[in-house]
């Protein structure tokens, strides 16, 4: 590649500084080569070629020029960054309700958890993909009606929603806060506590 | 250090070109002494290092002179400036006193040193606003696209958190229901029956403890024994009431003993 | 000329699309090549020589980098309508004592210009975002010390202080030593002062 030449030079500045794009007559104007506009249209063109196999390009867009980032490179524009954030113990109680009694209105929600839920929580689910909205029941009031989602599946690795364990099993497995069975054995009182 | 010096002012001010009889006029212009000095000095068109303080004092108080006498409001501090430089002047002119301290010539070099860094800044001030500068000479992109990060959450909840939070709603929201299992006892009456029938066979003291059924069959089973126990203790409570018998307990937690009343 | 690879593709256009100046810390940070800070300054470096011969160059200013339009080009683009304030004497002045001596106190510029300087000179240069409060001078009183920012040194095409005009022979003249004579107090006790 050749050096390039001052014109090339001066539309390139020109093209690089502008606010907004420029036709090659404006550029023309502006660097005062009003009778060589051919020398606009010559050094547009070799810039184009220039910056073809770079990350930034030269691009025309309705006759008029300007710089923008390589099409390949467009993702680096805009990049997100992942923060890994535990659900809230809120947020875990409606996914699971959600979960075990799909498909269920905010109402329902709250009616088993015994605590009105924030709308924000809803929300977070829906955010993190769990949880989509699946229609409106057809009651009075028509509620909106919630569902797990097949990215909520794919996260906790389950085939399907029968694949939840019961509760029965989660006593069994140890996993429901210990419920004072030992303790019943040897009381006079002898009560027992029923959860089923 | 002597083109530190020439050249036009900073910022498009150029006061080299005014005339010496319209000095005067530029007074507002100063912000100090030390300003006219080094205008002054500059008027002299040398480098500071050799210039004479003498000639330089000399029109200082020249310049300070005329412009009182065009009854020109001068500030304080030209005028205390005016009269030191006299007093410099008057030293620099009488023989030495070598006792002085500093010593006249030495406040000279120090009125210049302070002229030549004044002048210094000055033309550095002039030549840094006569650099290329951005957004004058040389300019940024005009429209960049800008960089961003979008924050975005990654959610975490383990299959374990999701089913404990499941069992944790139910158990909280099933209203309690308490059964009490029916049990092996003895009841009341019968150990009042059962007590009352062995004190009348009894001759002497005999332990709370005799009185329960012999331990094998259905009276092994511990919950009953207790059960008996109990009732018995009570049954003999109620007995001791009615007068039909009599306790004795020799120390704390010893053996509780009975006898039927002596009629 | 070779075609440039992937990583310089990838700092070229962060450069080119960022509206602020970048530390190539930064761009690694950008560019997730956190563990690969050498490869950024390679990047830089090889883009500078690239754009070095062009009508927009890549330069670095206080440690950051970013792309502007070549110096010599300055009488083909200059803007009418300038967006460069015109700074008072007093100010550009005070800009360039805080500039070769920083960080300075009030003080030190006032015994230097041998005039009390107006508050507000101070503000308009802060405005300006060229000069910042860089703390207080450990001495009786604490005064407020003042320094120049990187915007300063992005104005002034400065890569850094040291490339400050004329710097070297100011220093070496002892221009640039601490003032702390009272030229006229010494001499005139119980008069008024002049620097202070």
């Amino acid at each position: 590649m050749t050096e390039p030449d001052e014109i090339v030079r001066a539309v390139e500045a020109t093209v690089f500084a502008a606010h907004e794009p420029l036709t090659p007559a404006q550029i023309g104007v502006h660097l005062g080569l009003g009778d060589k506009a051919g020398a606009v249209d010559r050094a547009l063109a070799d810039l184009q070629a220039h910056y073809g196999a770079r990350g930034v390009h030269l691009v025309e867009r309705g006759g008029r020029w300007h710089f923008e980032t390589a099409a390949d490179l467009a993702h680096l524009l805009r990049r997100e960054k992942e923060d890994v954030r535990r659900l809230s113990r809120a947020a875990t109680e409606v996914l699971a309700i959600v979960a075990y009694h799909e498909p269920v209105s905010r109402a329902e929600i709250e009616a088993i958890r015994g605590v009105q839920t924030a709308k924000g929580t809803l929300d977070v689910l829906m955010e993190a993909g769990w949880v989509r909205v699946a229609g409106r029941r057809e009651v009075p009031g028509r509620p909106v009606i919630y569902a797990t989602t097949p990215v909520f599946l794919d996260h906790f690795g389950l085939g399907s929603l029968k694949e939840l364990p019961g509760l029965d099993e989660l006593r069994a497995a140890g996993l429901l806060d210990p419920v004072d069975d030992d303790l019943i054995g040897d009381t006079l009182a002898g009560q027992k506590r029923v959860s089923d | 250090m002597a083109t530190l010096f020439d050249g036009a002012g900073w910022d498009g001010e150029d006061r080299t070109e005014a005339s010496d009889d319209k000095l005067y006029l530029d007074i507002d212009g100063w912000e100090g002494p030390l300003d006219l000095l080094l205008d002054l000095a500059r008027r002299q068109k040398v480098d500071l290092r050799g210039i004479s303080i003498l000639e330089l004092v000399d029109a200082y108080l020249t310049y300070i002179e005329e412009a009182k006498s065009l009854r020109l409001e001068l500030a304080a501090d030209y005028l205390v400036m005016a009269a030191w430089l006299a007093y410099l002047k008057s030293a620099l002119l009488l023989p030495r006193d070598e006792a002085e301290d500093p010593s006249p010539e030495e406040l000279a070099l120090r009125l210049q040193l302070r002229l030549q860094r004044l002048g210094a800044m000055r033309e550095a001030a002039a030549r840094l606003m006569a650099r290329d500068r951005l957004g004058r000479d040389v300019f940024v992109r005009g429209a960049p696209e800008g960089l961003r990060v979008d924050r975005k959450s990654a959610w975490q909840c383990s299959w374990l958190d999701l089913v404990r939070a499941y069992g944790d709603i139910k158990v909280r929201s099933q209203p309690a229901v308490h059964r009490v299992r029916e049990r092996m006892v003895m009841t009341l009456d019968s150990a009042i029956a059962r007590v009352s029938a062995m004190l009348g066979i009894a001759i002497d003291w005999m332990e709370l403890r005799e009185f329960l059924p012999p331990a094998h069959d259905a009276w092994a089973n511990p919950q009953l024994r207790r059960s008996a126990l109990a009732s018995s203790f009570v049954a003999a409570l109620e007995l001791a009431r009615t007068g039909k018998l009599e306790l004795a307990q020799d120390e704390t937690f010893g053996p509780l003993r009975l006898r039927a009343a002596p009629r």
